[in-house]
This record gives C-alpha cells, structure tokens and sequence, in this order.
C-alpha cells in the first residue's frame, strides 16, 4: 500500500541537507507553508537558497529562517514588503544574495523545470534590468529574453487537504505557486489542513497529482476554517 | 493656472472606458480605486495576478479570508462566476495577451510608451518588481493612472525614462490629473483636458512637444 | 450582462473564413468537438488548417471534413489509426498537407501560443526525423530542440458544462487538448452538454477559465450520460 | 536451438521488476499485457498520456465509457485514488521525468540504447508518432518489451537503428522472448536468459559482441 503521509513536519524535512535549494509556496502569507519552515528552522540546515515569491513578513515562517543566517541566496519576485524587515537588514547589510525575478518569468521557470522544458523565450523583461546580459531573440517581430528552469532539491507546499497517493487539492488563492513548484523539486512536501481517505478527492478537481508528491504531512484546520466552512476572522496580522 | 481633477473623479473617468465584458487588472495601489467606480450594473471580470478570476471587493468586517488575497496582499472576496488557477496559469494568461485592460501607476512614461514603475534606483532601497513586467507586456491595453506631476513638481511624462524600464513601448494611455494622453506613432496626443487645464500648460509642465486631438479641444473650451 | 452563449452551432461558426487554422480538441473520438465540426462541414470555409491530435476516424466528424476536401494541412501527432481511411486516401493521393509533431511537443506548442511563449527548447524529438532541421542547443548536458508556438484563429473544444461567463468544466480523458487548445486559438467556441447557471460551477473545479471562451453552445447530454449519471454504452463505434 | 518464452509469460516477468508505487506508463500494444500480472495486492500507478494517473482495467461489458480512454484509445475504468489533468500537463509529467518506468514495443534498439518504434520508413506508409518520442526520453527507466527477432528472423537489436529514430541512448534495458538485455556503456549485457538460449545463440542471433553479467550465469545453468 501506497502511503506517502509522514507523522510529524519534524520528520518531513529531516534529510535537508545545508547548501539545499528549496522552493517554499506562497504569496505573501496565503499558502506559506508555515509549519514545514518552522520545522526547518529547528533541523538545523544552513547556507540554504529559497526560491519563493516573497521574501518573509513580520518575524515568523520564512523570516525566521532568514533571521537565523539560514538563507545563503533567495531568488523572488518581490522581497519588499511592509514587513518585511528581516530580509530588508540582511541585504542592506550584505548578508543575502538575492536573484530578482519577474513573477511571471518565476513562475513559469519553475513550470519548465518541472515539465522537462530546457528554456524558453519570454517578452517580459526585455529592455530592462531584469534581462541584462540575457539572451535576446526577435521572435514575429517582438524581443523576448532566454529564461532557464529553476529546480531544487525539496519543495514545501501549502494545500488544504491530501490522500496517501500524495493528491492535493488547494483553497481560493493560496494555491498560487504550489503546483509549479511541486512539480519542480526533487522531493515535495505538502503540509495539509487534513488526509483524507483514498476516493475522497474527485480525480476531476485533484490539482496536483499524486506523482509530484513524495511527503504529505497534516497540520491541523486553519484557523479561519471550522469543519470545512469559513468562519471568518479578524484581520491578516494575527 | 489650473490644478485638475482629483484621485477619484481620475479613477473614475477610467472606469467609463471600461466596457461590460472586459477583463482586467487593476494595479496595486492608486489604480484599485478604479473598481469603486465600475458600474454595479455591467459585468467587469476582474483578475488578480496571484490566481483568481471575478474577484470582488474588500470582505466585510470579520470575514477576512487569508486565503482570498489580491495581488496587493489585501483581503479580497470572491464572485460569482470566480475561477482560481495556479501563479504560471495566471501569467500564461497575462503573458498570452488575454487580458483586455491593465491600469498601472508609473514613476514616468516615455513618450514612446516605456514604464519606469518598479524602482527609483535609489541606491538603498531594496529592489522588487513582483508581477509589474508581466503585465505591462501582457495586456491588450495598459492605461497608466497618476498625477502629472511628482511631488517635487517634475513631470512624470518624458522624453526617455531616467528610471530603470519596466517595459519598452508597453503604455497605450496615460490618464492625469490634468489630462488623458494617447500613446501614438507621433508622439503623445492629448485627448481630454482636465479642470481648464490647457495645451499649453501641459507643453510647459512636461517639456514636451504635445498634439491634441480635435474632440480635445471643445472639453477645454467648455 | 455578459454572455457568451450562442443559440446554435451554426451561429457558432458562422464567421469562420476560407484559409483558417482552426484548432479540434479531442483525442480519439473522446472529446472531439463532432457537433462543431458538423457545422463547420455546413457552412462552406475551405482551405483550411487543422490542428488535431489526429486526423479523422470513420467517416464522420473530422473525417468528413477532410472527405469534403476543405482541409489544406493537418497539424497532428497521429493520423494513421484503424480507421482513418479519409486522411490515408488524401495523403497517399498527395491531396493533403502534413505536420507531424510529436505529441507531447504538439500540446506544449499550443499552450506556448497560449501563453505567450516565443519558443521552447526540448529534448523531445532530438536525433530524430521530426527534429531534422531545428535549431539544437545542448543544455545541462542533454541536447534540446527549439520549438515555436502554434497559433489558430478558432479552437473547437468539447466540455461538459459551461455558464455563460464561458468557464468550463470537461469529463474524464476527453479533457485532453482541450484546455489548452482555449488558450492558443484568437475565438474559442466550447460545445457543451449543458449551460448552467453562473455560480454553478465551483470555482475551485473550473478548468478553463471563461476569458479564454468566446462562445459556448449548447448540443445536449452526451448519450453515455443521463442526469448527468453514466448509464454505460454498449461500444465505442456507434 | 532454444525456443524462449511466450509473450504472456514476458509480461509477467516485466512485472516482477516493477515495484510498488511506481508510476508507469504502458506502452501500446504488447506492453499493455504487463497490467495483467501486477500484483493485486500491490499498488502501482498507471499514467495514460491522454491525462491520467490511476488508470484501472477495461470496464465490464456495457460499461464502456467513450470519455474514458488510454492512449491506445481503448476503454478503460478509473482507480481510486486517480486524477484527470489536461494534455500539456500531462506531457509536463513525462517529459519532466516524473514516470518511474515505461515500458515500449520496439522495431530496432541498437546497442547505445537508441530506440526505433514508430516508423518502419516503408515508401508508402502514414507516418504517425503519437506520444513515442516523448515517452522514450522521459520515463526515469525506459524498458522495451518485444521478441527478438522479427518475423522475417531479423534481430530487433542492432549496433545501429536502420529505421527512424523515436530517440537517442533513451533504452535502460531489454525484454525479449530470449533473454533480458541491459544497455551499458560497454554495450549489451545480458542479465537474464530464457528457455534455454545460450549466449553464444544471442551472440549469433543478433551478431553483435554481448557481454553477460554474473547473475545471469545460473539461470542459463538451471
């Protein structure tokens, strides 16, 4: 029998190794994968590269990895943010490196690496910054920039619920960057409001098949959820 | 001299070019206000970049859902009609030229429609671009909303972007305070004037050569 | 209010024009778009482009198309099936124009003209007829070829239900080429067996996202299907 | 001289090497008789290009179900636990090297693991490829399953393919009525042999230079 569920987040990530390159799902906070960073955060790897959308808020999940001198290299579309002072001392400082990224060339960078795509040519970022020292067609008329896949060693999703064959099925927006970079890593580790029995999930609405999962790990009911149904909640801080 | 119109009589006069049936995404920041104006009667299908389709207004009180966030990180709600789609779907469709219209803001726009709307190259601050290239090559039409002027009185119209680009020729429209310009082969073209705001002023404050359409003329004569 | 929905399959393809590439979803008889592609035999364009997994089986549908004589090129990974006497006859007789693609490239072509791809490198097809005379890069030690998006004017796809926004939910493997085909093609037309209301289809099961869907037509619940319950079928070929 | 094994009996041998777990992809046409002898304790996946995972067996008499279908358009059922995606996703997953293992028919697979199994070349055929080539480069382990000699007593494996390419060093081992046969940087080793064939008559049968590995020894003794 088939069982990809492991018991604890602790468990999940205990063969990281440091110099890892990790992809960590999210946008902002909606689908961060709060509970496998944490459990990274106590495993102990270092000299790590994150590949993430943001680049961590306030000073939990991603931003206590940063804060802990874990993160070698983050490669992200947008570490900027309100709170985002962690990563903001650190590059100011000198202590990160940092691969900026347009978000859609993110995304689809981790797509390629995940569908066997060796690279590809995209209009976004020509002419700019961004596409210095890149590659460069005219394709009908329009430049595009060369863009490589992105790959890693270990991939940490966010998704509402699993079963053991690893299908997971995700809510509203914080899907996001979970089915890329599923695809994308070596191994990929889906934490998850709750397993469910094998026949649960109607194979019409699985968004990430099985096969792109090694680890599932349930963390509990969001907070904002109760039996399934939305129960509201205050605000975005707590 | 004249001063223009204001932050949501501009957002408004956007929201009248946008036809029912369109899709479109409003930029973080001043080009949200847009959707307040959008007529609660037509059926504008709003996109964020971050994986949704028919996305709504802000949630009431107490029905905050984090997982139901625009691209801006702001609580969203969701429409009928709504669809979600992963972040390489959502700029697939960005990229692919689906969408209809995209308001941005801008730091300057060329007057051969280059954006410079992601960094000011200061030197301190901390570089992030999030999906501002993506949409500015993407759309069908990108319409750029903001004021004229910076604070410091500078025109954000210019002959060539000092501001690092966010994309090359991308601009269609630039609605101001003080009025709407065209993106055109020629040059930028005033097509509306805004709160007696002349030709001439607007040539003095950008330093630019400007036209005007002709169905310019009566609304700043009027 | 918006509606994409269009009283009939004739109005549906009413506006095609001879020399069109229209692109057929469908893989095997599952998913084809057979009502559409009836229309399209009525309404007379000729000199036109295929873009299909295959190329006609028996003497209906697609095959007709081609027995008709309205089709100038085939775009496909397969035509050669049990029955596809229509396309072998035309081919032998050099009365036809083929594009073999290799599957997998044929789909990712599509969902690059989709998504706003300028090309792609893949290793799919190197050292092989189908790449000959391609550009070759060697990446990460494995040598790719370039291939180039594949656009059309109208895709023909074949759901299960849409509302009138044109999102779409398709049934099983007659999913197929259909999600991406929406996206390539500058007027998707989706047959359906039913138009629901808006707000029917969950959010989270949507599969084709109304802003690819220009028009949906209604033709009626397919015969395996009752209420929307398989009852079972005796055979394909009938 | 040795007669070998039946194809029945090669499936199930095939079979045996396929662990539990696995995501596989069975290729049309003989491979599919592997599914006959997975283990029906032991759960293994099958893909079908056409965009899914969990594929079960053919569907009892009436309940044939023209949406569901495997590669090889025939009728198939659904598994617990399966999952419906669309062609490019489905191909993603191939190309990408996601599949443990497929299992193909072949024309030719020459020393250096390159695959002919799509395309005879003869003058007046339809050439069609259909998924092939992308299944030969992308599967993690790519078995080939088939006799061989051809009819005509021709050895399918060859120092160099004369038919068209379906692709380049992709085959990791061999299946045939006679032996089993790993592709190595030396060359062919045999790792198996059947019914009492010997390597001097696959040396001779396929006139090339094989080489055979120690555990083969016993079973030829046996």
């Amino acid at each position: 029998m088939i069982s990809k569920v492991v018991d604890s987040v602790g468990a999940a990530v205990s063969d990281i190794s440091d110099g890892a390159t990790i992809m960590i799902s999210g946008f902002g906070r909606a689908g961060q994968p709060v509970e496998l960073i944490d459990a990274l955060l106590g495993q102990g790897a270092t000299d790590l590269v994150v590949v993430s959308n943001n680049a961590g808020n306030g000073d939990h999940g991603l931003a206590a990895l940063l804060a802990a001198g874990r993160v070698r290299k983050v490669i992200c579309s947008f570490p900027r943010q309100s709170d985002s002072w962690v990563f903001d001392e650190l590059y100011r400082a000198g202590k990160i490196e940092l691969e900026l990224v347009p978000q859609g060339n993110l995304a689809e960078r981790i797509r390629a690496a995940g569908a066997g795509i060796g690279g590809f040519f995209t209009p976004t970022g020509y002419g700019t910054e961004l596409g210095r020292g890149k590659e460069i067609r005219e394709i009908d008329g329009r430049f595009h920039v060369f863009e490589s896949p992105i790959f890693a060693d270990f991939a940490f999703v966010s998704a509402l619920k699993a079963d053991r064959w690893g299908n997971l099925v995700y809510r509203k927006t914080s899907r996001n960057f979970g089915p890329v970079m599923a695809t994308a890593a070596a191994v990929t580790v889906a934490q998850v409001d709750e397993v469910v029995e094998l026949g649960t999930l109607d194979p019409e609405v699985v968004i990430t098949p099985g096969i792109f999962v090694q680890r599932v790990v349930a963390v509990g009911e969001r907070e904002w959820l109760a039996g399934g149904k939305f129960i509201g909640r205050r605000d975005l801080a707590q | 001299m004249s001063s223009g119109i204001g932050r949501s009589q501009l957002a408004a006069r956007i929201a009248r070019d946008i036809p029912e049936g369109a899709y479109v995404n409003l930029g973080i920041g001043a080009p949200t206000l847009v959707s307040n104006f959008l007529p609660a009667d037509s059926e504008i299908i709003l996109h964020t970049e971050n994986g949704m389709l028919g996305m709504g207004p802000e949630p009431e009180p107490g029905q905050v859902d984090p997982d139901l966030l625009n691209a801006g990180k702001v609580p969203v709600t969701e429409l009928t009609g709504a669809s979600y789609f992963h972040h390489a779907d959502s700029f697939g469709m960005m990229r692919g030229g689906h969408l209809d219209i995209c308001v941005l803001g801008a730091f300057q726009v060329s007057e051969t429609g280059d954006l410079a709307n992601w960094s000011t190259g200061a030197p301190n601050s901390i570089p992030a671009v999030g999906g501002a290239m993506d949409l500015a090559i993407g759309a069908k039409q990108v319409f750029v909303m903001t004021d004229l002027l910076t604070r410091e009185g500078e025109s954000k119209l210019v002959s060539k972007c000092t501001y690092p680009l966010t994309g090359l020729a991308c601009v269609d429209r630039v609605y101001t305070d003080r009025a709407i310009f065209e993106v055109t082969p020629a040059g930028l073209c005033v097509s509306e004037l805004f709160g007696g705001t002349t030709l001439e002023e607007l040539e003095k404050l950008t330093g630019l050569a400007l036209s005007i359409a002709s169905a310019a003329t009566p609304a700043n004569e009027s």
